[in-house]
């Protein structure tokens, strides 16, 4: 079965987050929601997903704090993160490029959670689809949220790894870089490496992304893309278009 | 006279707004918990300066226009975003040309120091934020070597925040001024750590929200409020939570003209000065 | 095979106690907020030893009762009180025996240092305290002089609660594991301290809390949950909210027998051990 | 009009409550709750008064923690306190007397929230019925809470007197001192004297502490007494038979 960019990342993260008691994803993840929807759906009851803007898959009760609150137990295990920049040390950059800070050149719109969930949860993918010498920079130019450092600061949480269109890069947390771990179907090391402004890990032979199944498609674009509809109508029908048909 | 819902005066919005000093130091909530903008048109019909704004954590179009019409002093949030509607415009062409403060947060941290505030308590250590330039430039936060630890660990001390105002938009009061906030609980914190909460309401219901269980724990009780306006569609443009939408139309118009400050100052003409009646 | 409401185990009264190993350190709420007394009984049963148990902020006859099964190793609280149904003898008598260790406590102490816990931050600060036994006794708490005062201010830090287990009774669960629990905060404070929640219920209701603003305002979400069981008047004699009221009959029955640990024991073959089948 | 013990206690606090915008009760405490809720019934709706208990006259939602933010946030003008012993330099004890701690020869329940609330609530009063040596201690056998020490420590709260079944005593905080202010028609500074433990200041001439005029008394006998019967039946069954028995 063939499969687009999107389903591969979907199924991907999917992969990433099993074994993942409680996932949470945020405001404008329709990627991050459907996989972690996946997950949930392979999980045999296992795992709670929390899907901000979501009424159906939204369980929290305690206002906007309560993810953080949950972050700050250990409960959640895994969250997405994006940066306007990311370096190969995997500090992020939400706020603002180019510039002296805070008259930045260009501003984006801030740090939201990250200064305070990227230290907490164990598990978080850094999710960025566009991969560019733009975005994946050598240092970013403002610090939203740190790579981890192995200085002996409290940091339970940071980052597993980097997921965009072109790959991904497992974070090595000993060595503070990222390693490059599988090139999704139909690109290539060089492409990656051109398209990337940091320094990164390379072994001599990177594997291709695992192709979804048929059965992990099928799940996806029946069961998964309707709850994942529900908060994001659009992306649905622009990635589902079969499924949003039929449902009109 | 003024009519009253128990202690609490009912006003009308421009009266509400002419509550608020210039300077004030106002908390006002993110998109989905309930922003009155209504109010906000007549905070900047009365031409308010120098305000600064905690957004808990984050806002939107409210700081936007604020930093279009010049009333902000300072800016304490963890981001600006009208979402899928655009760039913040205005407010980006106000932080370029230095027309405010601009203190960059993290979610957590707001919340935590409006929780500090509605403590009483001087401040409240947060895990994370170490390292990044988020604390490099808050020289308001400080950092402490935790003294429960045996080894070297340190963490984040953020001094409370204590609000004049708490400003925001919910579905309805009752008789007695008490206010239904559901499941928002930002808002209640927020009421906690300000002085007093300004808040407009889509209507005022002949009903008592401390009268059973399940309604109470939805309530932020009237000893919190010190005015309250009825403003129907008073989140227009923005949604109220499951009660209304996005005017989408609106935000598109919004985010065209507010490419300029021209633009914004026509916007402001048809949709802030002009609505004063209809308001 | 157990049934599930969600992802929530539904178990037997036994079953459920027997999730709690000794020496477990657990939290448990005021008599308005609704206390697991049958659970209480069944722990009893058990037979568990050297619990510590956090009362949220205060306790009476369940922390009584369990003293008088020696099930205590450490109490801390900030009082223990049968009210009006008179003297907790089981429980002076265990101080004074020495068999448990005693953290006296002021109420908004264990409060913020439940909250902390909640908040997975390390401590809390807290005013007042200053010059009392109370803090002279706790030599978990510390004082630091205010990072963000110019003058010399000490304040009292203390440090988080984590308990294993949040244990308490309420109304109805829904048919996902979701708890209702009004405007009893406390409650949530303490479920998100602790690693799971053992929760009793008079029933179980076939809805979902979560479907209107209102029910979910006052609903601790299952995710917080480990295990749930149906006990109808699972607060006796102790009242439930508005629900049910003391049983004072039975109260002044136990105040009598209770004054000596042969009285208790009687109390116990007849109350707690016989009543093994009917829970 | 001729009225009782009880009577003048509750019209004594309400005197001293005027001025307050909010006013708390704590657990078992008719006489203060009685003494707010006149308080506010005279305050022209200037008032709130919040009665631990009550349903009609609870309107805290936030659970048990809400009092004590309130304090926190200089919202709670005026609270009461007891104790087990109360000593001259206003500290209170309320966990237990003789032996040693926490192995003491009596044991009360324990601190509640005064450890707290002592120190935040702008107007303490102190309040117990007790006028004897027993519990007017020179010194108390443990501090549960302590006496303004006028040492520069943050302290919006504390005493500002002591009011008991023979006397109304106010404290000076600058002198850390009891003061006679006033003694309850029928008693004497002498019967004072003897039944206090602790030294305090005593002007030449102690006037009768006031007495509730009819007005006053006939407002406490019909509206406040129904209102306080709510949260406390028996109080007013024993202090307003006429109208628990009209309520019959």
């Amino acid at each position: 079965m063939s499969f687009s960019r999107q389903e591969l990342l979907i199924t991907t993260i999917a992969r990433l987050l099993q074994g993942c008691r409680l996932v949470a994803t945020g405001a404008s993840s329709p990627i991050p929601g459907a996989g972690a929807l996946l997950a949930r759906a392979q999980s045999n009851g296992k795992m709670r997903v929390n899907v901000l803007g979501s009424v159906r898959n939204d369980f929290l009760c305690d206002g906007g704090v309560e993810l953080f609150d949950l972050a700050g137990q250990g409960r959640l295990d895994a969250f997405f993160l994006g940066g306007g920049q990311i370096d190969g040390e995997a500090n992020i950059n939400l706020v603002g490029a180019g510039g002296e800070y805070p008259q930045t050149n260009v501003r984006w719109p801030g740090s939201f959670g990250s200064g305070y969930l990227y230290y907490l949860v164990p598990r978080v993918i850094l999710f960025r689809e566009e991969h560019s010498r733009r975005v994946l920079v050598p240092k970013v130019d403002f610090i939203s949220s740190a790579g981890p450092k192995n200085d002996g600061t409290y940091r339970p949480g940071g980052p597993i790894g980097l997921l965009t269109n072109l790959c991904w890069f497992a974070f090595d947390r000993d060595k503070r870089r990222f390693r490059l771990d599988s090139v999704h179907p139909g690109h290539t090391v060089e492409e990656v490496r051109d398209n990337t402004g940091f320094d990164f890990d390379c072994p001599d032979s990177v594997p291709a992304t695992a192709s979804p199944d048929a059965a992990t498609l099928t799940l996806l674009r029946t069961r998964i893309a309707a709850e994942i509809a529900e908060t994001y109508p659009r992306f649905v029908a622009q990635v589902f278009p079969d499924l949003a048909a039929a449902g009109e | 006279m003024t009519r009253e819902l128990g202690q609490v005066p009912v006003h009308g919005l421009d009266q509400l707004a002419a509550q608020i000093p210039n300077g004030a130091k106002i908390a006002v909530p993110p998109d989905y918990s309930g922003v009155a903008m209504a109010l906000t048109r007549a905070m900047i019909r009365r031409g308010l300066r120098d305000l600064h704004v905690v957004c808990v954590p984050v806002s939107g179009l409210q700081v936007e226009m604020l930093a279009g019409a010049g009333c902000l002093g300072t800016v304490e949030t963890s981001a600006i975003t009208l979402g899928e509607y655009g760039t913040a415009y205005r407010f980006q062409a106000a932080l370029k040309a230095k027309q405010f403060r601009m203190m960059d947060a993290t979610c957590p941290a707001v919340h935590a120091a409006i929780q500090a505030g509605g403590k009483g308590i001087p401040f409240m250590p947060l895990r994370g934020l170490l390292g990044t330039d988020l604390l490099k430039n808050r020289p308001d936060w400080t950092v402490i070597d935790n003294p429960f630890s045996k080894d070297e660990d340190p963490v984040v001390l953020l001094p409370a925040i204590r609000p004049d105002f708490a400003i925001f938009h919910a579905p309805f009061a009752d008789r007695n001024g008490n206010v239904f906030i559901g499941r928002r609980r930002e808002l209640v914190a927020m009421a906690h750590a300000s002085t007093q909460s300004l808040v407009t309401v889509e209507e005022i219901r002949d009903v008592d929200l401390l009268a059973s269980e399940e309604s109470a724990a939805g309530t932020l009780t009237a000893a919190y409020i010190g005015g309250i306006a009825e403003a129907p569609r008073g989140a227009w443009p923005i949604k109220l939570w499951d009660i209304y939408d996005y005017d989408e139309p609106h935000l598109k118009l919004y985010g065209e003209m507010a490419r300029t400050s021209e633009g914004f100052a026509r916007y402001c003409d048809q949709f802030v000065q002009d609505q004063k009646a209809a308001e």
